[in-house]
């Protein structure tokens, strides 16, 4: 009996391994779970655009990408039981799409080396790659998006906060924790009150929160939200009238499905976004060929064009360029976890080449070093329009302000490196 | 034979009875506003078999549960080898030597015959938690030696076949048995059994009474009991309290309760509901 | 300074009004706990499949479509017609009273007589399943729950209050409803228990098993009753939660609200249900309004639990339980 | 015909109170051991270690622990969690401030500190009883979660609140951290389990389990004959708290090498755990470990077998996922409410006739 199941499970464990030629990018995906309703489109975006490499192009390089979905429920027990069983199939990278999971796979990935791709969440001081040798977070993390807000709020109010009330609401876990020295460093800068408001997870029940937001009138309020928390928050600061374009969250707060369920209420709403937004880019076109079209794609297919499922597509796209550099590099289609690293490392990405990819002007330009794996940390805004059911770009590329950032990453990722005994890289 | 002779007195039988060792003095017990006893005193002497009888209600059961501690009177006191007992849980009154059994059985329905027996022992062992954690010589050591003494009594009330057998597959009459066993098992000074043979037919209670007779002669236990059927009562107990609501209304010997009028009453009264 | 004082009404107000909604929950727990000893976990699931069964009628989802598309490769999505919100809602209760009866021919019959951390376990394992079952019937997306409830500030009140004492309370419409539709809820379900003759037979069985036997009525159909209206009682929640905070899986925690309710309350009293509630949100609100600030915040969670452990540890009995005396 | 008692007699009472009284069931037990410390260890790869055989072990320690509480016991705990972190920011504590110090002795220290910690939130149990205690043991799970989350002391003062275990050794071999083998892991965890399994064994069947049962089985009973519900209540939550600390130790040290407390340590592994040790069997050692395995075993098989093998999308196989764990927790429940431990006692008994039925 014993004897049968464990036969069972390594019968099961073969069934699951691709060739191993082929470029392996596992997706550590959640479509279940308190945070399904984010998780589901941002792992249609990223199984879709490898599908139409594949469908299109025939892969990158002539190789074929294989994207096994591993089921992590943003749960790291999970996480490591998908990372254990992608592992041994000649994964190159890993984009697992949660805070935790992404600490936990950090050191594992160095040891093994392959990389860890984490656009605009994970460990922010992994920008560091000094430190942090196989980590990548361009080309924005969650201290430049706090930057951003504050100094998308600097334009708005003529260059200066000073005597001005900011809350930021935030998911009360290392997630949302993550700006709240960034915005005590801008707060002593600019001169503005920082007022801290943790909502405990899930975030259902925000009245304290919002209330005090009522009672204390701040000129803004910075989310860090995710899951069900979004859409209670915008429907509570509805409830209490908080003017909504006074409201803007990070690009974990701005997908459609946090703003739809307050309706009118969440109309004028504001978020960052570090790419573009909507389905007016050349892509989509061939995308509708190739994936809908073909029968091919991921999950149920009522996801494309929206704001995660451009995030997760956003994220294969630079994976992608990170393996056709890594290709060029080597001087070989098939190349190996420590190439693809070497990809990530030196990858560049300009206008021009999102503009042969079908996604002009989608995300910011950007170019990799052995120091910085952090990108320019540009975002721009995005408003909700409720009527229309769309979110439009308001604003270009806004910087973040990397004289408070950068000493700030040093310092977290040079305490990294103390307590894990890591020798800093690139003399 | 004088009963009221501090060093004791001989029975009908011929058996020494020594000098008072516990006495209950004015006890009172309310529960809310509902009195359950009311002024009582008595007292229990060495190597007695003391009974307490009366109808349905009558208190005998929260008396019983005073002199194990588990009810604190509102009045009285309790004195016990010529000294006044403080207040007390439960546990402590145990660890004094008083070991009893309870009116519907209170055996702990997990453990095997021989573990439940064994509880019994529990406030004369001593090893440590460490020690036991580690199973060290002086651990099982004291766990062998108190099994042996276990055994002695598991012998002693013929429950040998049944010593690993779960208790909640036992029969009524047995469970009884081992609760007396358990009891026993403690080494009491005194015993205190709550109605030892509800329920039995004919052939147990008169197993139960040779024990309850065995027991006080063989160990010189003093056993003060509860019970319902008089033909026991009478044979089995040297001197008898009478209660009934919640008040003494006898106590003596056997023949002299049997023959005082408040008894006959009592008894022959409709009995009261609890 | 009168503002504080303002402040710390107006906060008291809305934790009244948020223990309104823990209460709404917790009712069902002590409605089955009550009837039948059995401490419900699934409660809180049981409102979240609710309220995603609702959703999926008024919308007209095709249950299970996922799983037929992905097995028959089809594109099943929609039947295609908007249900009214009352129809959808009667359709519901209907499924939820077949829930009922399903619970108890295949869980609870089998587990008759079972110890109470038995009969919590079966229900933890029913939680999941239900869980399961609500994401393969409906999908895991969030969805807007509409049935027509007012919601925001009530203009009304802060207009009144502000002319008044020269400050406006907030109140939420949607309280006030839940307010209201809980005081009704409690209305009926004394109604039915004193006036009909299964509220009375349920009344039977919660004093005393052996005695409702005896005058012959059937356990097991008071089993169903009292899940059909631990079911309604769970729609209710989840219409309530739902057009607050949409419907997704983190509905189904909203039963952690409720047991800290259930602590203060007792798990045997509906009176208790509802003061506990009152308690349990005033008293947490305005502790997260005054020493919150000072010990970082975010301390709702946790001081409702030690709110209703503190009461118990003076006062093992619970609100309206009278004193225990333990008897051998 | 191999499995039986008759001519296996003993002739004296340490004897007769052994673990295995049956020559045969001793015989497996070293079978079992001779396999975990004699071959496993040769053949394990990271997979095996870290999606199986680590969480099955750590698993385990947590389960004996809050066996110890409930099965033994009798007292409901839903704190399991909580004590759990605990252990992990106790144990993370102690590595970064006495890095030289063996990890071990700072596993053991931290089983020490959540046994400190669980005393105190054992201290209602005196007042309070059943549902109401268990609710209650919520308290300190939700308390003791948001207290990590919120003072920085407890994470170093990261900037997130994220702990992550450095490298250590015991004689040189590593055991925490990203380059420790799959072997080392396995084989550190298996020993810890292997002690602390013994200890419990030794616990129950002395004079201290039988506080433990007789305080379970009827408290009122227990105080009047003699047991101190003070001391044993006490003693339960202690002991339990110091399997589960050590459990909540290696579960971030060794398994996760990283943590965040409410994602971790939050209410759902109070519930897996207190599952563990139903579906195993209340009040057995052996049923611990058999529900440990089996619900660690149950997800990875099914999603190796619904993903893997008949390929179906993740999320739909996550959700039958649950619908199969939901309905066979009832199944079980239904079929044998005391648990996988008693199922193997009737098999056992029905061996024990083999092959002749009567």
């Amino acid at each position: 009996m014993k004897m049968k199941f464990t036969a069972l499970v390594a019968a099961a464990m073969m069934a699951a391994a691709p060739a191993l030629a082929d470029l392996v990018v596992p997706n550590l995906s959640y479509r279940t779970g308190p945070y399904a309703p984010g998780g589901v489109p941002y792992a249609d975006g990223f199984q879709d655009y490898f599908t139409l490499l594949n469908e299109r192009d025939g892969g990158i390089g002539g190789e074929k990408i294989v994207v096994p979905e591993c089921e992590t429920a943003y749960n790291t027990e999970k996480g490591v039981e998908c990372y254990e069983a992608t592992k041994g199939t000649g994964a190159l990278a890993y984009n697992p799409l949660s805070t935790g999971i992404t600490y936990q796979l950090i050191p594992k990935v160095t040891a093994d080396g392959s990389s860890l791709y984490t656009p605009g969440y994970g460990r922010t001081s992994a920008a560091n790659g000094k430190v942090f040798s196989n980590v990548f977070n361009y080309p924005a993390n969650y201290w430049t998006a706090a930057s951003v807000a504050v100094n998308y709020l600097l334009s708005e109010n003529g260059g200066d906060l000073k005597g001005k009330k900011i809350a930021l609401v935030y998911h009360n876990s290392a997630y949302g924790k993550e700006p709240i020295r960034t915005l005590e460093e801008l707060s002593k800068k600019h001169g503005f009150e920082l007022v801290q408001l943790p909502v405990e997870h899930p975030g259902q029940e925000q009245k304290s929160q919002w209330l005090q937001i009522r009672r204390e009138k701040p000129d803004n309020v910075i989310m860090y939200g995710w899951g069900v928390m979004n859409a209670v928050a915008i429907q509570e600061a509805a409830n209490i009238k908080y003017p909504m374009d006074q409201f803007i969250g990070i690009w974990w707060s701005g997908a459609e499905h946090d703003v739809l369920p307050a309706g009118d209420g969440a109309n004028g709403y504001k978020s960052l976004t570090m790419h573009g937004t909507g389905m007016d880019y050349p892509v989509y076109a061939d995308l509708k060929k190739y994936v809908a079209d073909a029968g091919k794609g991921a999950g149920a297919g009522d996801q494309v064009g929206t704001v995660l499922y451009s995030r997760g597509m956003y994220a294969a796209m630079v994976i992608a360029e990170a393996l056709r550099n890594a290709q060029a590099i080597a001087g070989t289609s098939a190349v190996n976890a420590a190439q693809v690293r070497d990809g990530f490392e030196t990858l560049e990405i300009t206008e021009a080449r999102m503009a042969e990819i079908g996604l002009p002007d989608f995300g910011q330009a950007f170019k990799s070093t052995c120091e910085d794996h952090g990108g320019p940390g540009m975002a721009r805004i995005q408003q909700w329009d409720a009527t229309a059911k769309k979110w439009n770009l308001i604003s270009g590329w806004i910087e973040p302000d990397m004289d408070v950032i950068q000493p700030l990453i040093m310092e977290d990722s040079e305490a990294f490196a103390a307590e894990n005994n890591i020798e800093p890289r690139c003399n | 034979m004088n009963m009221q002779n501090p060093d004791g007195y001989t029975t009908a039988d011929g058996r020494q009875i020594g000098g008072v060792m516990m006495e209950m003095k004015n006890i009172t017990l309310r529960f809310g506003g509902v009195a359950a006893i009311t002024d009582i005193s008595f007292d229990i002497r060495e190597g007695e078999i003391r009974a307490i009888i009366g109808p349905n209600g009558a208190g005998k059961s929260s008396m019983l549960n005073v002199i194990s501690g588990f009810y604190v009177p509102q009045e009285g006191e309790v004195w016990f080898r010529g000294a006044k007992r403080p207040p007390m849980k439960p546990y402590q009154v145990a660890g004094m030597g008083i070991a009893r059994t309870f009116q519907n059985i209170a055996l702990f329905e997990g453990m095997s015959v021989l573990d439940n027996i064994m509880t019994g022992r529990l406030t004369q062992m001593k090893s440590g938690l460490l020690a036991q954690a580690m199973w060290w010589g002086r651990a099982q050591a004291e766990e062998t030696a108190h099994r042996e003494k276990v055994e002695k009594v598991i012998d002693f009330l013929e429950i040998q076949h049944i010593r690993k057998t779960p208790v909640g597959r036992l029969p009524y009459g047995l469970k009884k048995r081992v609760e007396l066993a358990r009891a026993l098992a403690a080494e009491p000074k005194l015993l205190l059994l709550d109605e030892p043979m509800a329920g039995m037919n004919v052939e147990e209670k008169e197993d139960m009474s040779r024990f309850i007779l065995d027991v006080n002669d063989e160990f010189g236990t003093t056993i003060a009991l509860i019970e319902h059927d008089m033909g026991v009562v009478m044979d089995l107990s040297d001197r008898v309290v009478v209660m009934d609501y919640g008040k003494k209304i006898g106590d003596g010997t056997p023949d002299e309760v049997r023959n005082n009028q408040a008894v006959i009453d009592a008894y022959l009264g409709v009995s009261h509901d609890e | 300074m009168p503002d504080t004082f303002f402040y710390a009404t107006e906060v008291m107000l809305n934790g009244l009004m948020a223990g309104v909604m823990y209460s709404l929950v917790a009712l069902g727990f002590v409605l089955i706990f009550k009837a039948s000893g059995i401490f419900n976990y699934a409660q809180g699931v049981l409102a979240l499949f609710a309220a995603l069964t609702l959703v999926g009628l008024q919308d007209g989802q095709i249950p299970f479509s996922h799983v037929i598309n992905a097995i028959f490769g089809t594109d099943l999505h929609n039947f295609g017609w908007t249900l009214p919100a009352v129809v959808a809602i009667a359709l519901t209760a209907v499924v939820m009273v077949g829930m009922a009866i399903l619970i108890e021919r295949y869980i609870l019959k089998h587990l008759v007589n079972q110890e109470p951390i038995i009969l919590f376990m079966a229900t933890i394992g029913l939680a999941y399943f239900l869980e399961g079952l609500g994401d393969v019937m409906w999908g895991s997306d969030i969805k807007k729950l509409d049935v027509g409830l007012p919601q925001g500030i009530s203009e009304t009140i802060e207009t009144a209050t502000y002319n008044w004492f020269g400050y406006g309370f907030f109140i939420d419409k949607l309280d006030i409803v839940a307010a209201l539709v809980a005081a009704a809820l409690v209305i009926a379900l004394t109604l039915f228990s004193q006036y009909t003759k299964y509220g009375r037979a349920l009344r039977a069985v919660a004093d005393d098993h052996q005695a409702a036997l005896s005058v012959g009525i059937s356990l097991r159909f008071i089993w169903v009753l009292v899940w059909s209206i631990a079911g309604f009682v769970a729609l209710v929640a989840g219409i309530m939660w739902g057009s607050k905070s949409g419907v997704q899986f983190s509905l189904s925690l909203i039963a952690l609200k409720a047991l800290p309710v259930l602590m203060l309350g007792g798990f045997t009293s509906i009176p208790g249900a509802i003061v506990g509630g009152l308690i349990i949100g005033m008293g947490e609100k305005l502790f997260e309004f005054s020493i919150g600030p000072m010990i970082g915040g975010a301390t709702e969670n946790w001081f409702a639990y030690v709110l209703a452990l503190l009461f118990l540890v003076f006062r093992p009995q619970g609100l309206f339980g009278e004193k225990i005396i333990e008897r051998v | 015909m191999f499995y039986r008692e008759a001519g296996d007699y003993k002739t004296s009472y340490p004897e007769d109170s052994q673990t295995f009284p049956i020559k045969f069931d001793r015989i497996r037990y070293y079978a079992v051991l001779a396999v975990a410390f004699g071959i496993i260890p040769f053949f394990i790869n990271d997979y095996w270690a870290n999606a199986v055989f680590v969480p099955f072990l750590i698993y385990a320690i947590a389960a004996i622990g809050l066996n110890i509480l409930v099965g033994y016991c009798g007292q409901v705990s839903l704190g399991t969690g909580g004590f759990m972190a605990v252990g992990a920011y106790a144990v993370y504590k102690l590595m970064t401030a006495f890095p030289e110090v063996s990890i071990l002795i700072h596993v053991l220290l931290a089983g020490g500190i959540t046994a400190g910690v669980g005393v105190i939130f054992g201290l209602p149990s005196l007042r309070i009883k059943g549902f109401y205690l268990a609710v209650a043991t919520l308290a300190a799970q939700f308390f003791l979660v948001w207290l990590f989350n919120k003072v920085p002391w407890f994470y170093n003062y990261s900037a997130s609140g994220q702990i992550s275990a450095p490298e250590r050794d015991i004689l040189g071999v590593i055991i925490t951290g990203p380059n420790t083998t799959a072997a080392a892991k396995y084989l550190f965890c298996a020993l810890i389990l292997l002690a602390l399994a013994w200890l419990a064994r030794n616990l129950t069947r002395g004079s201290v389990g039988r506080k433990w049962m007789a305080i379970r089985d009827m408290d009122i009973a227990a105080e009047i004959i003699g047991v101190n519900p003070l001391t044993a209540k006490l003693s339960a939550f202690a002991i339990s708290s110091f399997f589960i600390g050590v459990a909540g130790a290696l579960f971030f040290a060794v398994y996760l090498g990283a943590a965040e407390v409410g994602e971790s340590f939050g209410i759902q592994k109070s519930f897996l755990i207190l599952f563990m040790v139903i579906i195993g069997g209340l009040g057995s050692i052996f049923g611990s470990l058999a529900g440990a395995a089996f619900l660690v075993l149950l997800p990875v098989f099914l999603k190796n077998v619904l993903v893997g093998m008949l390929g179906w999308p993740t999320d739909l196989a996550a959700h039958i996922e649950l619908l199969i764990i939901g309905g066979l927790i009832i199944v079980f429940l239904i079929a044998e409410p005391h648990g996988i431990a008693q199922l193997w006692r009737l098999a056992k008994e029905k061996l024990r006739l083999w092959p002749f039925p009567h």
